[in-house]
């Protein structure tokens, strides 16, 4: 059994078809074709799906697609304006912050749901803030640098 | 933060160079952060259909029949695959390099070998359809004992869990269970030494953990080949093995990869594109056989378990004589890669040290667990977590400081290696140097004169007299090591002797017994915890 | 077999679905349902929801706190007046699944997850259990015992307010600043002239469900936070627990260092 | 309670390349008509920078910009053999084999721009910013655009090369093991200093300080990538990773990243690296290659310290706070620790 389900993607509004008890993962992807939104487990362990629902971050893996109904969904494919790439894109890019670039996305949300909030965090804010994304390649030291320059506006109008 | 020390080995290197030395930004930053990289499973198609996988329950069992009937009426189901599906059901990975022989079935038939092995795939409409099927299978088992302990394996009687290999060891020149290294001669120089420390080490199995699981999507394309979207570590190797599983001319298949989410050794194996291609064959549809993050952890290849024993003979002047070396790689059920890195193993044997007397005897060995595989540092890492433990023991019992030890008896270029090659381009003591400097770690002079270069310089280090004097001071952090002037050694370092010679005499001067741990000082050598002397009271 | 998904706008409607309907489980956060949903837990045929307000309810006042099911760790963390509970929310996992974790799914949650399950034990806790049969109160202790035949639907917890300071919190993990526990201890206690009266004591992961250290607490009643005090409590630490082995820690190991914790708790040494 | 600190050293090689050799690679580079070049390989970028590294070592080889040159992997239509991207072979193996190619490439352009120039090849240079020029006369000079156009449409030239590098295979003596199991090898030095609660058995990794020597640092910001990245790992294997929590028994096996335990974010500390440059003789640009080896020293550094803090050696991995505790309960505290017992 398949349901509608409407909600604002990155500013704009989308409509998709859900299999009745989809997660947001799954009709993003497969429905709405957002294939920056990345799946790494499907048990709401890795964080690698981090989107923002309504400004807050959430495990798209374990968001009930039709949960979302109405609301406004952000993924790192809608960072961008343009050509011009979001301070955390750049600080990512400038401080090396990415290798094998699968848990990036949702690194980059993760932080944003933090600056959004909060725009001058301390290092252990940071370090909270990202801390159900998992990275297998950096050892984080790069991402927590990259998000301080972001809140730095170290790396605006750079990269 | 990272520091380019160009003043060291600059002789050796021409650094007129336009873009090679540069910090340029990464040709696939850009698509990184935007999440426009397209991995294996950023395609999409119509129609797609979805593999799953029956495993089995049991670490080692007789599969006495299936059922399935009822899953291939369950709803969203085309097609049950089972291992009479598969064209060539019985495959070694390296046999792409003639090393080994066939021992894995893609679907297991007749027995299953370890817990997680597949049994059945399942291909459905949606995941979840074919997850729902996977549940309406009906495998009956006769449980068989199993044996999970790599020197449980080897004893006689043991259960037998590889029907290529039925002794549960890999074979080496149609002739040895295991692989031998066999230089100067250490049992000899054991009863020379004035310390035989002789210790155990026990690797962990690792699990790869990259952030996108294995995965691939078999596509029909036209004129009868196959676009395999993949997250393979080895493009044709996976191409080549998928072929040979499906029986198909390799020009059939059209690989597409190249962009992974982290593989560290664990997207080798080639766990998914040969059945992802024969459903998409069996169905004429898009496929898409990706592992599920449990499947990764528990049925994806590990890093597997080595079990090491070290033996070292040791002179008190802190020279090394003799060093023995027995290996375990837990290969788990089948061999994959286990076979290769055995042998990488055993050539990384006795470590970057000039050790005139070394045996060795690695062996890889069946157990009824996750078959293991390549990962980073293959073959080496448990190695060299053993060695370099067994290195701070060594300088411990003779009561030297844990890098001078190292140092003294570490590689220099020209000096004869265990596997009968001259050591060249070495550099081992300039990154002791380097690091000891950066953390303030005390060298006395003559080490911090050293060199990796033929001779490898100074006077002999460790000996009598001066062990027993107050820790030197540490060098100041600004200071850099004095120029590297080749040039010999004063004492012979233990040379490369044939099998039958003896280990080299005793140094002249008597030296003293282990240095005894001062009253109330940290734990570790003298010279070495005056680093922490104090801080604990 | 797909899943059927029930939204009511009343609590009491969805509570009546859950009772009513076949292999019918409650989604809260999601964090256990939607996880059993993508392994296609055939014991999930039907996923009841709710809309109701009260759901999502945070009731504080001087005396007592009431926190409706659906509050998640998020809105606890938003909330300044339960400061004192903003280092248990902050526990459960990172700020993705704060949003979602709600203190009625924690109360589900099997060991070693249910550290603010445990929190609530050492706040002495009532349940509000709403069922086809109208709402009613049991404490949360017997809740938690059987929770496994539970069917009802937890509509709120609700606990007095500890005195200031009383309260205290350490998890212990492997992992930092998120990870599962080894275990956790909550402990409330309200020092009245300086002798401990009513000392609660409760610890996660130290056994199938969250439990009170009873023995302890016996040992600290009418005492002071003085080093007797605190070595009679930690002498019988133990007493009632049965962790297990899992893959974080082996009972060996958390049944060792749990003394140890707990003495440094009522140190006030905090995590360590 | 009491935290005891101490410091652990480990020193380690590396072998560069598959075990024995016989893993060749391939690469073909060509222009377009209008002078930017494509590297195509079946080699992998798993996220250690495959296609970074060899479009560096393509531009310097050819003598142009980096930007005029991109890296087109992994098809196999298009892309010749690679044996993957496995044992630290990607920047020597695939490095030597786009380096070669790119000078079979650099040489059809420096013919094609002789023709135009009117002079012998042998007397022209690239200046590496898209020109190429007449040695002594850089007033005499050619872009490599116009020179690709030429070749194309007026001297039918193809400006493209090809390149494969293999190690032979090595035989093995089954009696002594006498091989020849790699061409050069990385070292490196690890110090790992660390504090352990004698009461819990928990550690706290505090610093790491290091020295690689890598042969040539292609990408100083990717050889950092590696170092920094692979340490952590190196640091998670030493403390935390296992999915066989009860190895051998096979019970309580992890299922997901909860469970599978490796550091979190407030796990790591500073780590101070020196990049050492000794040139590998048969190495593109002399490099070797960080990939795999920088993780191993700091698994036995690591165990080092610890022993070095409380005076306990735990010579299985992970080095769990339990396993610690309980050596140390056997072993009756941390104070006074004994030397072990040498034979």
């Amino acid at each position: 059994m398949k349901t509608p389900v409407q909600f604002r993607l990155n500013g704009e509004e989308v409509a998709a078809f859900a299999e009745s008890g989809a997660n947001l993962l799954d009709v993003l992807r497969e429905s709405v074709g957002d294939l920056s939104v990345k799946g790494g487990c499907w048990q709401g362990t890795c964080g690698t799906c981090t989107v923002l629902v309504d400004g807050a971050p959430r495990l798209s893996c374990i968001t009930l697609a039709e949960s979302c109904a109405g609301k406004s969904i952000e993924t790192a494919g809608g960072l961008r304006r343009g050509a011009e790439l979001h301070p955390l894109q750049s600080a990512f890019m400038e401080r090396f912050a990415a290798q094998c670039g699968y848990c990036t996305p949702g690194m980059l949300m993760a932080a944003k749901a933090l600056l959004d909030r909060n725009p001058n965090p301390s290092r252990e804010e940071v370090v909270d803030a990202i801390c159900g994304n998992i990275c297998r390649c950096t050892g984080y030291e790069p991402i927590i640098a990259a998000v301080l320059d972001a809140a730095r506006g170290d790396s605006r109008r750079r990269a | 933060m990272l520091e380019l020390r160009k003043d060291i080995f600059a002789d050796e290197r021409d650094d007129n160079l336009k873009e090679v030395g540069k910090p340029t930004q990464r040709q696939d930053m850009l698509g990184h952060v935007t999440g426009t990289s397209a991995y294996y499973d950023d395609h999409r198609f119509a129609n797609l259909l979805h593999l799953k996988i029956l495993r089995s329950p049991h670490a080692h069992a007789r599969i006495r029949s299936i059922d399935d009937a009822a899953a291939a009426r369950a709803p969203g189901v085309k097609r049950i695959i089972r291992g009479a599906d598969v064209p060539v059901n019985l495959n070694t990975l390296l046999s792409l390099i003639q090393f080994g022989k066939d021992d894995e079935p893609s679907l297991a038939t007749d027995v299953v070998r370890y817990k997680g092995e597949p049994v059945v795939a399942v291909v459905a409409t949606s995941e979840r359809a074919a997850l729902e099927a996977l549940a309406l299978i009906r495998v009956s088992y006769e449980p068989l004992p199993a044996v999970f302990d790599v020197e449980e394996a080897l004893k006689p009687g043991a259960v037998s869990v590889n029907a290529a290999y039925p002794k549960n060891t890999f074979e080496y020149y149609n002739k040895y269970d295991h692989q031998k290294l066999r230089f100067g001669d250490a049992d000899a120089a054991f009863a020379q030494a004035d310390i035989v420390l002789d210790e155990r080490y026990q690797m962990s199995p690792i699990e790869h953990a990259p952030t996108e699981t294995n995965g691939s999507i078999a596509v029909p394309d036209t004129n009868g080949r196959f676009i395999v979207y993949t997250s393979t570590q080895a493009l044709f190797f996976s191409l080549d093995t998928a072929a040979k599983i499906n029986a198909m001319p390799s020009n059939q298949l059209h690989f597409i990869g190249g962009t992974v989410g982290g593989g560290f050794g664990g997207k080798v194996d080639t766990l998914t594109e040969p059945l992802a291609i024969l459903a998409a064959r069996l169905t004429g549809a898009p496929v898409r056989h990706r592992l599920s993050r449990h499947e990764e952890m528990q049925f994806g290849s590990p890093r597997g378990g080595e079990r090491i024993y070290i033996k070292d003979g040791i002179m008190r002047d802190g020279r090394i004589i003799a060093r023995k070396v027995r290996a375990y790689f837990d290969s788990g059920a089948y061999t994959r890669l286990s076979s290769y890195a055995a042998v990488k193993c055993a050539a990384h044997i006795p470590g970057p040290y000039t050790i005139p007397n070394v045996s060795a005897d690695v062996y890889c060995v069946y157990t009824n667990r996750t078959p293991a595989t390549a990962m980073r540092g293959f073959g080496v890492t448990a190695l060299d977590f053993g060695l370099e433990c067994q290195m701070d023991k060594g300088a411990v019992a003779v009561g030297m400081d844990p890098l001078e030890y190292r140092m003294l008896n570490a590689y220099r270029d020209g000096d004869m290696k265990a596997h009968r090659r001259e050591a060249k381009n070495c550099a081992l003591i300039e990154c002791a140097q380097v690091a000891a400097e950066k953390a303030s770690w005390p060298l006395r002079d003559e080490f911090r004169r050293m060199s990796s270069r033929t001779g490898g310089g100074v006077q002999r280090a460790g000996g009598g007299a001066d062990r027993t004097r107050a820790p030197a001071p540490a060098p100041a952090p600004a200071t850099r090591p004095a120029p590297v002037t080749p040039q010999r050694v004063s004492y012979e370092r233990p040379a490369a002797a044939p099998a039958q010679s003896a280990p080299p005499p005793p140094p002249r001067t008597p030296s003293p017994p282990p240095a005894v741990q001062p009253a109330g000082s940290t734990h570790g050598a003298p010279r070495f915890s005056s680093v922490f002397g104090t801080r604990r009271r | 077999m797909s899943v059927t998904v029930k939204t009511f706008a009343k609590l009491a409607d969805a509570a009546g679905a859950l009772s009513s309907e076949r292999n019918a489980r409650f989604l809260a956060g999601g964090t256990l349902v939607m996880r059993a949903l993508n392994e296609a837990d055939p014991a999930i045929e039907t996923v009841v929801r709710s809309t109701d307000p009260s759901f999502v309810n945070i009731a504080v006042s001087s005396g007592r706190i009431e926190l409706g099911a659906g509050v998640t760790m998020a809105a606890i963390l938003a909330e300044r007046d339960l400061a004192f509970l903003h280092p248990v929310a902050r526990a459960v996992g990172g700020p993705a699944v704060r949003e979602a974790a709600t203190v009625g799914g924690n109360l589900f949650a099997p060991s070693p997850y249910g550290d603010f399950a445990a929190a609530l034990l050492a706040l002495d806790a009532t349940v509000t259990l709403a069922g086809s049969l109208g709402q009613r109160e049991a404490p949360l202790e017997e809740f938690l015992g059987r929770r496994e035949r539970n069917t009802s639907l937890v509509a709120s917890v609700a606990f007095k307010r500890p005195a200031a300071d009383a309260f205290r919190f350490v998890k212990v993990t492997r992992v930092h600043p998120k990870g599962v526990s080894v275990l956790s201890i909550s402990a409330q206690l309200p020092l009245a002239s300086g002798r401990l009266a009513g000392a609660r004591i409760a610890y996660g992961a130290m056994a199938r469900t969250p439990v009170r250290a009873k023995a302890a607490e016996r040992a600290l009643e009418g005492r002071g936070l003085d080093a007797a005090g605190i070595a009679a409590a930690v002498a019988v630490a133990a007493d009632g627990t049965s962790p297990v082995d899992d893959a974080i820690a082996s009972a060996w190991w958390r049944r060792e260092i749990l003394p140890v914790h707990l003495r440094r708790l009522l140190l006030g040494a905090g995590h360590a | 309670m009491a935290k005891h600190r101490g410091r652990g050293v480990a020193t380690i090689n590396y072998p560069i390349g598959m075990n024995l050799g016989g893993d060749p690679s391939q690469a073909l580079v060509h222009s377009n008509p209008t002078g930017k070049f494509t590297v195509a390989l079946s080699s992998i970028d798993l996220g250690q920078g495959m296609k970074s590294v060899t479009r560096q070592i393509c531009a310097e080889t050819l003598g142009v910009p980096v930007e005029d040159v991109y890296v087109d992997t992994a098809d196999s239509d298009t892309g010749p053999h690679c044996m993957g991207s496995f044992a630290s072979r990607g920047t020597h193996r695939v490095g030597n084999a786009v380096m070669a190619a790119a000078r079979e490439a650099r040489a059809v352009m420096m013919e094609a721009a002789a023709e135009e120039l009117e002079v012998d090849p042998g007397d022209l240079e690239t200046d590496g910013r898209g020109a190429i020029q007449v040695k002594g006369a850089p007033h005499r000079s050619i872009s490599v655009r116009d020179v690709a156009i030429a070749a194309q449409f007026k001297q039918g030239k193809t400006i493209s090369g090809r390149g494969i590098f293999l190690v032979p295979l090595s035989d093995v003596n089954p009696e002594t093991g006498e091989m020849s199991p790699a061409t050069c090898y990385a070292h490196a030095c690890l110090i790992a200093e660390v504090e352990v609660d004698d009461e819990t058995g928990e550690v706290t990794v505090l610093k790491m300080t290091s020295a690689y020597e890598l042969g040539r640092a292609i990408n100083p910001k990717l050889v950092e990538q590696q170092l920094v990245g692979g340490t952590w790992m190196g640091m998670s294997h030493a403390l935390y990773e296992t999915p066989e929590p009860y190895y051998p028994d096979t019970r309580e096996g992890p299922r997901d990243f909860n469970e599978y335990l490796m550091p979190g974010p407030g796990d790591i500390c500073p780590h101070d690296i020196a990049v050492l440059e000794r040139p590998a003789p048969d190495g593109p640009f002399g490099a070797k290659g960080p990939g795999e080896m920088c993780a191993n020293p700091v698994l036995p550094a690591v165990a080092n310290a610890i022993f070095n803090a409380v005076g306990v050696r735990i010579d299985e991995l992970p080095i769990t706070p339990e396993k610690i505790l309980r050596a140390l309960k056997a072993r009756g505290g941390a104070a006074g620790a004994a030397l072990p017992r040498a034979r």
